[in-house]
C-alpha cells in the first residue's frame, strides 16, 4: 500500500525531535490548545475589557499588562498555520475541501466538526492540556498526567467510536 | 546547560520569535504524516489506518530519549524541564471529553489547525468550534473550577510512581510501543478499507 | 528491512543504553571539578556578620537569607528575612524553586560546616549566586549580639558598625521575642513565592 | 542505518562513563553522610580506627603533627593536580582532611566526595561544630510594630 504522505515513523521522528529542540531551548513542551485559549482572552478582552478585569478566569491573564496575543503558546498557533501551510504547498496538498464520508452531508460533517472543536478545547482546558500539551509532552517528561491524559482521550474515544461510524466510513 | 531561555535575561522577542519556528515544525511534521486528512486521524479507531498510534509514540519516545540522553551528557537541566501536573479527576474527565471531541471532529487542536492551513473548511469549522469550546470554558469556569482543581497530585513521574529509573521505565515504554506497532500493522490489514485510504 | 524493524531496533537499542545508565545527569554535579574548585575558593563567597546585619538593618532585597537548620531551631529563633531550608532535606526538594533566582543566597547554620557544604552543593547543581556567612551563627552572636565597644575613641567608622550592629541586635531580639503566633505570622510574610516553571498549555 | 545512529551515542556514552573529568555521582547521595556527621573524625576515633590513613592538610596553618597516618600537605588549590589525585587515589584507606578553617574542609570534603571518594573524613576537634555555643535571650518587655 502506498500513501502520499511521509512514512509514520519518519513523520514521528521528524515531530519527537521538533519536541525535543522545544525542550531544550525553551524547557517547555507543544502546545495547541492553549494558543487558542489565549486568542479567545484577547478578544474577549479587545471586546469588553470591564468583563475581562471582573472575570476570575480572564483577569489572571491581564495582570500587570500582559499582551495575551503575544504569548509563547499563540505564537506556536501561528508557527502550525504556516508550517501546515509549507508542508502542504511542498506536497501539493494546498486545497478547499470538505472531507468526509460519501454517506454523510457537508453540513453534517461541518456540524459535528464544530461540535467536536468545541467539545476537545473545553476537555482540554479542564485538564490543561491536549493531545500536544498534556499528551504527547507529557509522556516526553514521564509526567504521570500525560499517561492518564493519553489513556483516557484514545480509551474513550475507542468506546464513542461506535457511535460515529457513519462518520468516517 | 539547556534549557537555553532559562538564563537569566533572555530576550522576550528572541523566544516568541523560537515559538513561532518550533510550531513552524510542529505544523509541518504534523501536515506531513497526513495528520491534516480527518479520515486518516479517525481511521485509528476503526483500525483501517493506524498513522496517529505510530506518529504519535513514536515522537514521545524520540523525545524522550533524547532529552534523557542530553540530560546524561550535561546539556540539559531536566529539573527546568516543565512536567505537568496532575490534577486527578480534571485529567479523567478531560480526557473523556476530548475523547468524545475527538471521534465527533475528527482532529485534535494541533492538527485542526495545520489542516485548515492547506484548506479544509471541516477543519475550519473545527477550529472555530474550537474557540467557542475556549470561550464556553472561560464563562464557566466559577462553575466548574472545583472539579478542575479537585485531587491535585503536583508534577508526579510515571517512573517515581513505578519506583524506576526513568532509563529502565523508558526501555519497558518502547518495548510496550514496539508492541503495539506490530499490532497496529496487522489491525490495518484485518481492517483494510482502500476504498477510504486511497482516497485520503 | 522495513521501517516499523529500524525505528524498533534503534529505540530498542538506546533504551536499553538507558536502562543501564546509571541516573540522568541532573542528579550529578554540573561542569568539571577544577572549575568547582576555583569557584569555591573564590573569596567573594564569603561574607562576615557585620555585612549580614547590614543586609537585614537595610532590608535588603537583593539579598535572601537562607537558614540550614531544623525547623524547630529555626522556629525557637532565626535571622530576621531568613526562610528555613533544613539541611537534612535540602537535596529531595526542588532547589530550583528556591535557589534560581534574581537574589543573593547567604547560608548560614550554627557552625561552619552545613552552610559550606550546601555552597558547594548549589555551586555544583548550577546556582551562581551563593554565599555562606562565615562563622555562623556562633560568630553572629559572638560579633553582633554580644558587641561591645572597648577602645579609647570611636572613629566614624566604628561608630556605624556599632550603630548597625546594634540595630540588627535589636530587631533580632525584638523578632524572636514575639509569642509563636506573630512569629509565624511574620514568617509567612516572608515566604518568597517559589519560582513556578512555565510550561503545558496554561 | 541503525549502526549509524546508535554507534556514536554508545561510543559517546562509554568515553564519559569512562573519563575522570566530571561530576557523575547522584549528588544526594554521596552529600548523605554529611547530613548524618559521620564524615567528621576527631583525633581520638582516628587512633582507634583500624587501616591506613593518609592525612591532608589544607593550610598552612594546619598542625596535623601526632595523628595517626601518613601526613602529607596539599595546599586547597592544588588539591586536583595529576599526582595529588593519583596520591590519593591509591590510599587505599582513610583520607582525613585537615584545615584550620573549618568552611575550607567542609567545602573540600564536600566537592571530593563528589568526585566519588567514600572514606573521606574531616577532622575536628572534641566540639561539636554545629553546636550553639550561645543562648537566645528573649526581651519580653519590648514589642515592635508590625
Amino acid at each position: 500500500m502506498k500513501t502520499k504522505y511521509m512514512n509514520p515513523y519518519l513523520a514521528g521522528t521528524l515531530l519527537g525531535l521538533v519536541l525535543l529542540s522545544a525542550m531544550y531551548i525553551s524547557g517547555r513542551g507543544l502546545g495547541a490548545s492553549g494558543g487558542l485559549k489565549y486568542c479567545v482572552v484577547s478578544v474577549v478582552g479587545a471586546v469588553d475589557k470591564p468583563h475581562a478585569e471582573k472575570s476570575v478566569y480572564y483577569s489572571k491573564y491581564f495582570e500587570e499588562g500582559q499582551k495575551p496575543l503575544f504569548n509563547w503558546l499563540t505564537m506556536i498557533i501561528f508557527g502550525v498555520l504556516a508550517g501546515g501551510f509549507v508542508s502542504g504547498a511542498v506536497s501539493k496538498r494546498l486545497q478547499f475541501k470538505i472531507e468526509k464520508s460519501p454517506g454523510i452531508s457537508n453540513t453534517r460533517r461541518l456540524i459535528f466538526a464544530f461540535i467536536g472543536g468545541a467539545f476537545f478545547v473545553y476537555g482540554a482546558q479542564l485538564a490543561r492540556g491536549c493531545t500536544s500539551g498534556a499528551a504527547l509532552s507529557g509522556m516526553a517528561v514521564l509526567s504521570v498526567a500525560g499517561f492518564v491524559t493519553m489513556i483516557t482521550i484514545f480509551g474513550s474515544a475507542y468506546l464513542f467510536a461506535w457511535f460515529f461510524r457513519k462518520n468516517w466510513i | 546547560m539547556g534549557p537555553i531561555t532559562s538564563a537569566p535575561g533572555f530576550p522576550v522577542w528572541l523566544d516568541l520569535l523560537i515559538a513561532f519556528l518550533i510550531g513552524i515544525g510542529f505544523g509541518f511534521s504534523l501536515e506531513q504524516a497526513g495528520f491534516s486528512s480527518s479520515r486518516k486521524l479517525a481511521g485509528m479507531f476503526y483500525g483501517y489506518d493506524t498513522t496517529v498510534l505510530k506518529v504519535f509514540f513514536t515522537a514521545a519516545i524520540v523525545a524522550l530519549i533524547g532529552s534523557q540522553f542530553l540530560s546524561y551528557f550535561g546539556l540539559l537541566n531536566l529539573n527546568l524541564v516543565f512536567v505537568n501536573e496532575y490534577y486527578v479527576t480534571a485529567s479523567i474527565v478531560g480526557g473523556v471529553i476530548m475523547g468524545a471531541g475527538f471521534i465527533m471532529g475528527g482532529f485534535c487542536p494541533g492538527t485542526g489547525v495545520s489542516a485548515m492551513s492547506i484548506g479544509k473548511i471541516d477543519a475550519l469549522f473545527y477550529v472555530l468550534g474550537g474557540l467557542a469550546g475556549a470561550f464556553l470554558f472561560a464563562e464557566t469556569y466559577p462553575l466548574i473550577q472545583p472539579l478542575a482543581d479537585n485531587a491535585y497530585r503536583g508534577p508526579v513521574k510515571i517512573n517515581d510512581v513505578f519506583g524506576i529509573s526513568p532509563g529502565l521505565f523508558t526501555l519497558l515504554l518502547v518495548i510496550a510501543a514496539a508492541g503495539m506497532f506490530w499490532v497496529a500493522e496487522l489491525a490495518e490489514k484485518k481492517f483494510a478499507r482502500p476504498d477510504i485510504t486511497g482516497e485520503i | 528491512m522495513n521501517a516499523r524493524q529500524i525505528l524498533t531496533t534503534i529505540l530498542l537499542l538506546l533504551g536499553l543504553i538507558l536502562a543501564f545508565l546509571p541516573l540522568s545527569g541532573n542528579y550529578s554535579f554540573h561542569g568539571k571539578p577544577g572549575k568547582l574548585l576555583v569557584e569555591t575558593l573564590d573569596e567573594n563567597t564569603y561574607c562576615t556578620p557585620d555585612q549580614v546585619a547590614r543586609f537585614v538593618v537595610t532590608e535588603d532585597s537583593t539579598m535572601q537569607l537562607i537558614d540550614l537548620r531544623t525547623a524547630d531551631e529555626f522556629e525557637s529563633f532565626s535571622i530576621p528575612g531568613a526562610i528555613n531550608i533544613p539541611y537534612s532535606s535540602m537535596l529531595s526538594q526542588n532547589l530550583e524553586s528556591y535557589l534560581d533566582r534574581d537574589v543573593k543566597n547567604i547560608f548560614y547554620a550554627n557552625g561552619d560546616y552545613l552552610a559550606n557544604y550546601a555552597l558547594v552543593l548549589a555551586r555544583g547543581l548550577g546556582f551562581q549566586n551563593n554565599m555562606v556567612m562565615k562563622g555562623g551563627l556562633n560568630e553572629w552572636y559572638r560579633t553582633v549580639m554580644n558587641s561591645e565597644f572597648t577602645g579609647e575613641r570611636i572613629s566614624a567608622r566604628e561608630n556605624a558598625l556599632f550603630e548597625t550592629r546594634r540595630k540588627a541586635e535589636k530587631m533580632f531580639t525584638e523578632l524572636n521575642s514575639l509569642p509563636d503566633s506573630l512569629k509565624a505570622r511574620y514568617r509567612e510574610s516572608k515566604e518568597i513565592e517559589r519560582k513556578k516553571l512555565d510550561g503545558g498549555c496554561e | 542505518m541503525i549502526l549509524a545512529v546508535v554507534l556514536p551515542i554508545l561510543v559517546l556514552v562509554l568515553t564519559r562513563s569512562i573519563t575522570r573529568d566530571h561530576f557523575r555521582n547522584n549528588a544526594a547521595k554521596w552529600a548523605d553522610r554529611s547530613i548524618h556527621k559521620t564524615n567528621v573524625i576527631t583525633a581520638k576515633q582516628l587512633d582507634e580506627s583500624d587501616g591506613k590513613t593518609l592525612v591532608i592538610e589544607l593550610d598552612d596553618l594546619a598542625e596535623a603533627t601526632g595523628i595517626k597516618g601518613e601526613v602529607i600537605h596539599i595546599p586547597a588549590d592544588r588539591l586536583l593536580d595529576k599526582d595529588n589525585q593519583k596520591k590519593m587515589r591509591g590510599a587505599g584507606g582513610n583520607i582525613v582532611l585537615v584545615s584550620e578553617d573549618p568552611a575550607l574542609s567542609a567545602r573540600m570534603w564536600m566537592m571530593l566526595s563528589q568526585m566519588g571518594y567514600k572514606k573521606l573524613f574531616i577532622l575536628n576537634d572534641s566540639t561539636d561544630n554545629e553546636a550553639l555555643k550561645y543562648k537566645f535571650q528573649p526581651d519580653t518587655v519590648t514589642r515592635p510594630e508590625l
